[in-house]
């Protein structure tokens, strides 16, 4: 399949695979694990992870379905881990928040703010010192972009020339905190980040093929020892901040706002960008979605047939065996 | 009296204190948004607004300095941290500056900056959104550190804090905050280091604290059923501790039991054993049982997430234990007490 | 055997250990300069340069996750901090990354990091240059923590750490840094989880970390030249803690005293009591006795510091006590144990 | 007297003093406190301060002597800190690192880095919620600026637009390490300030006329409710990171490196600029030197006849009596 196309069906997927089980969240209660959903983001993950190798690693935040599927990570495993079965990726001792996947490289979500940003730097700096040919790739959020690490790890990145592609997921929110009250008005996170003398942009992270192009450009920056690179990227969060419903009745955002980014969806703006070169582009992409409504449906039968962990390994794990 | 949830108490605390003291400022994440640290800081937005009630960037470690630096400048600072383990971020403001300012400065005055943190609990938060960290802040001297397990306390303590000098770091369990029970409607303090009988008993004492007095409570029924008359310890406390209020009790009844939040090692349990063994060494008549967390990070699978947390059961079983009983009675299902905290989260 | 310095002990284990294993690199601030971590770290430098030992910049938070990171790409991190006072800014790092990894994402494999904290001692270091973090530390399932008392230790336990899979935390105490005593030339690990009886005796037990050992070494020393028979353990390590060891010989003498660089609450000292409470209750012939840090900061001016340390003489007169003896008897001056560290700074 | 001039008497006054100290500190190994002496930087804190008006309130970090005695300190209350004596400015208890002088605004020195930081935001976040016309200002070194902390409470103010003078005091060495290995290649930090929206200069922290006018308009700047400003003063430490001796034939930097910067004495230049208006500029300096000399034996013979603090004191202070 053509590339753009690629990009399109992996956003698809992704979007079918949170749709559902955000359904399946609400109503069953059955995945008791909280959960940030990461619909109306889907071009960050997609376009970022199609422009890295199966020998470079991402790390996210607490959003990290979208990274995880993106990655390569297992469907099967990530819905088991939801419902906390001893076949989840993190055999069920994760939740949402520490999927894992290392043998695609997806190798850990984190919950807690920024930490993901130093693991990469230091996944970044370890193949400096190796000299391997790879880059750490880190997703995280606006919000995150104001915890100390984001400027220290920068900064030993920068110093230390490591190949670490920073993916900063600007969805303009901190849970409920608009990005006025908590930076200063006026200046931007990929400026600061040149302030480390890094590459850095700022593009449309609902434009897929625009984060592909930006990222391969990045990847390659990066892999050819040419120091950190910084990506900016616009997008908007649906949902709620954890949790399944809808919130743009709750006060801090508008309905307006949301219905303006959900005018440019980035599976609809993909779509249009494909219709010309192909005008069949949207039944495509709805037997797509009912192909990924049942990928999904069938992980989850399967996920509900699978054992709970053993409670009698509660402690496996804690130490190495 | 009138009753209140434990969020609500101190939602209470908050506005009361604020009105009395302009000197108080109210800072936290997300503290002005429609869910208000679960329900503790909406009223006081509603009241004062942006400007006393600040919603801050994710900077746990300047934050906690920010409090020191305000402080010192005769501010009040109260800032929320919607989980308690965040505070690692926060520990060198905390411990390097609050827990020392007037000492290595000569006692001039302090920082009386007051953090709260509330502890996850349930639906699966696990390791690193459910950590309890009373004991952590417990060991360094400069601190008053408190545990409130009922709604009363939960206002009582924080009213001491916002008229104190010390800085204060209290720990809320999330699984209390939908208990409800009788609150005073003025802002009355409950002094730190001051223990509360929750139940009087004869045969063992239970020390607890947090979210474990309200399971040892019930763990007092569950033997008092058995004929077994337990005496039920709440802390309060954990700096400074009452170490009287314990060894009386352990001195009448001559069995112990600590049921914590977190773990053994270095934890609450061991301090008051500790106490015990320096006091009153002759009054125990057996072997001191703890009653914590297995001892691994906390899981989120549901099955291991309720083998994990202590509760009324283990807690009325290690009592049965150390009376040399059968541990493994059979007792009935209880439902869970933090059961007012579901999904979706 | 040769005899080495304590700094000298942990600078040779480096060395043997990074030419043993190519993943093994070592940051720190200022690692590469003339002062070398007071020593620890001249020789790898020499030998390894730049790449493999790293002069790191002043950032403690992102570097704990910085070190992780690597880890869990393959390379086995050891970072210095000149003073474990530094590493609360890098708790978020050790404590909700490293110690939960292996468990919290379903043990597929752990990040042997390594952190080494160097505790201030003496010359006025102050409130936030001397602290003891070890309890601290070990409140925490996933890590291993160790407080090498003797050079034999240093070099053992680092061994351990650096050819281990777990995270672990060495807290050595800069007051035993010019200490001298055997050392293996080859590289032998000292296990994680094995106390050693650095003497034994039959009258009193006394439980010891760090630079208390020598001092509690010196108590015992004190004690004979009254014909009291002390035991002293050294528990080496915090995490895992080697509770056999601690009982055992308390079951033999029936006396407990425990000796800590740290302050008493919810310290080393309550979890022996408590270890001692919950497994050999019933030896115990007299009261506990915890010879820890006066519950304040630690002061700068000379005689406050002296009096802040608990020391031989302090040791063995809460020996006395436990023993019912009169605690006050005179006993001779001594030189102090850390005079290797001196001025000017 | 004439601005220019109380500058350069400033100046003269620190050098003196701490001069005097690092050899009794060598000498006698009496004050047991590590100590960082400014020697060589005299003009940074004697320029800011002297901009500062009696309700401005200064913290600082290790380097704290110089702040201190600037903002009006009191030398006997110092020196007898430094001898650890109860008549000390923080009663014995904190030591070179701690000094304190409220009464004079100078609040306190830190010994973790950039806690000095993070303490002037505080306070000027509580002068902004006041709308007191005071300024916070805070000393602290480039290594510092590689903090987490930095980047927080640069965010925090600059969101906040608190009243804070940020003063980085940048003498190119944190301990033996030099900026090139600890910051990127290229990049100053008075620049990643700027990436907050603040107003941000970078000038000569030897000059300290320039440094005065300099820290005039800033904190006009700030008392005007502008928000914040960063200054960032090139400067250089001639004595050892930590203690009285010279150390330059330790490897991490040249001795001519530290000749270079003894050429430009901040004191010679202050001197040199003075001497066009005052042809009799040295003899006066070396008047001074000899009263400021005296001045300070003064207090360390003082300082020395005082009492310890009494052991039995040795917890208060640990919590409100
Ligand atoms: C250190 C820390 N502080 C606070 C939180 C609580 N928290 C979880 S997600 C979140 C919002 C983060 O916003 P952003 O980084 O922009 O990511 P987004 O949720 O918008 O994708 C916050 C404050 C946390 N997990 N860690
Ligand atoms: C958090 C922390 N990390 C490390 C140290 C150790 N330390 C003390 S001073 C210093 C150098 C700081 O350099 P800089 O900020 O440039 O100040 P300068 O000494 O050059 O005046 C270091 C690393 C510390 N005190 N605090
Ligand atoms: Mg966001
Ligand atoms: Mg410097």
């Amino acid at each position: 399949m053509e590339s753009g196309k690629r990009l399109l069906r992996e956003m698809v997927r992704i979007r079918c695979v949170e749709e559902v089980l955000a359904d399946l969240y609400r109503d069953e209660q059955e995945m008791r694990t909280p959960t940030h959903f990461s619909i109306g983001q889907e071009a960050v993950a997609v376009g970022v992870c199609a422009a890295a190798g199966p020998d470079d690693v991402a790390y996210c935040g607490h959003r990290s379905h979208g990274p995880y599927l993106a990655k390569g990570g297992d469907l099967r495993a990530m819905v088991a881990e939801l419902y906390g079965k001893a076949t989840g990726c993190a055999g069920g001792r994760g939740g949402s928040v520490h999927l894992t996947s290392p043998d695609t490289g997806f190798i850990g979500a984190t919950a807690i703010l920024a930490e993901s940003i130093s693991l990469a730097v230091g996944a970044g700096w370890a193949f400096a010192l190796e000299g391997a040919p790879r880059v750490a790739i880190t997703f995280f959020g606006d919000g995150a972009a104001e915890e100390g690490a984001f400027h220290e790890a920068l900064n030993f990145a920068a110093t230390q020339r490591a190949p670490v592609l920073f993916v900063c997921e600007n969805n303009g929110y901190s849970i409920s905190s608009p990005l006025r009250a908590r930076q200063p008005y006026g200046t931007t996170i990929w400026e600061r980040a040149r302030g480390y003398g890094m590459a850095s942009r700022q593009l449309d992270g609902n434009d897929v093929f625009a984060v592909h192009a930006a990222a391969r450009e990045a990847v390659e920056w990066c892999r050819d020892g040419r120091g950190p690179y910084f990506l900016e990227l616009r997008t908007y969060r649906w949902r709620e901040h954890v949790g399944p419903n809808w919130d743009y009745d709750e006060g801090y955002r508008t309905k307006a706002e949301l219905d303006s980014w959900m005018e440019r969806c980035p599976i609809k703006v993909a779509a249009a960008g494909l219709s010309a070169a192909h005008p069949d582009i949207d039944e495509e992409v709805a037997g797509w979605r009912r192909e990924f409504r049942q990928e999904v449906l069938d992980a989850v039968t399967a996920a509900k047939a699978d054992p709970f962990p053993a409670v009698a390994d509660l402690l496996q794990g804690a130490y190495e065996s | 009296m009138r009753k209140l949830k434990y969020r609500e108490a101190i939602g209470e605390a908050t506005v009361q204190c604020m009105k009395a003291d302009p000197r108080i400022v109210l800072a936290g994440q997300n503290v002005d948004d429609h869910k208000g640290g679960h329900g503790t800081t909406t009223d006081a937005f509603r009241v004062f607004g942006p400007s006393r009630v600040l919603d801050i960037p994710n900077s746990e470690n300047a934050v906690a300095g920010i409090a020191v630096g305000a402080a010192s400048m005769g501010m009040r600072p109260l800032v929320v941290h919607a989980r308690a383990d965040f505070m690692f971020l926060a520990m060198d403001g905390l411990i390097n500056l609050a827990a020392k300012w007037r000492y290595m400065y000569g006692d001039k005055g302090g920082v009386p900056v007051v953090m709260r943190g509330i502890v996850g609990r349930g639906w699966g938060q696990g390791a690193t959104h459910s950590q309890n960290l009373h004991s952590v802040f417990g060991h360094f001297p400069g601190l008053y550190v408190a545990t409130p397990a009922s709604p009363a306390d939960a206002k009582g303590l924080l009213v001491s804090a916002l008229r104190n000098e010390t800085p204060v770091v209290l720990l809320e369990n999330r699984g209390l905050y939908e208990i409800e029970g009788e609150v005073p409607e003025n802002p009355e303090p409950v002094p730190f280091g001051k223990g509360r009988i929750v139940r009087t008993g004869s045969d063992v004492t239970i020390v607890a604290a947090s979210l474990m007095v309200q399971e040892a409570e019930r763990a007092a029924g569950l033997l008092a059923e058995q004929a077994i008359s337990a005496e039920v310890v709440d802390v309060r406390s954990i700096r400074p501790l009452d170490e009287a209020i314990i060894c009386t009790s352990v001195a009448k009844t001559g069995r112990l039991v600590v049921a914590d939040t977190s773990w053994a090692r270095y934890g609450l349990a061991a301090e008051v054993a500790a106490v015990v063994a320096e006091n009153v060494h002759g009054a125990l008549l057996g072997p001191v049982r703890r009653v914590t967390l297995p001892d691994s990070p906390a899981p989120v699978s549901w099955p291991l997430e309720e083998a994990f947390h202590p509760n009324a059961r283990t807690i009325a079983a290690a009592c049965l234990d150390v009376l040399g009983g059968d541990p493994t009675l059979p007792m009935r299902e209880m439902t869970d007490i933090t059961a007012g905290f579901v999904g979706p989260y």
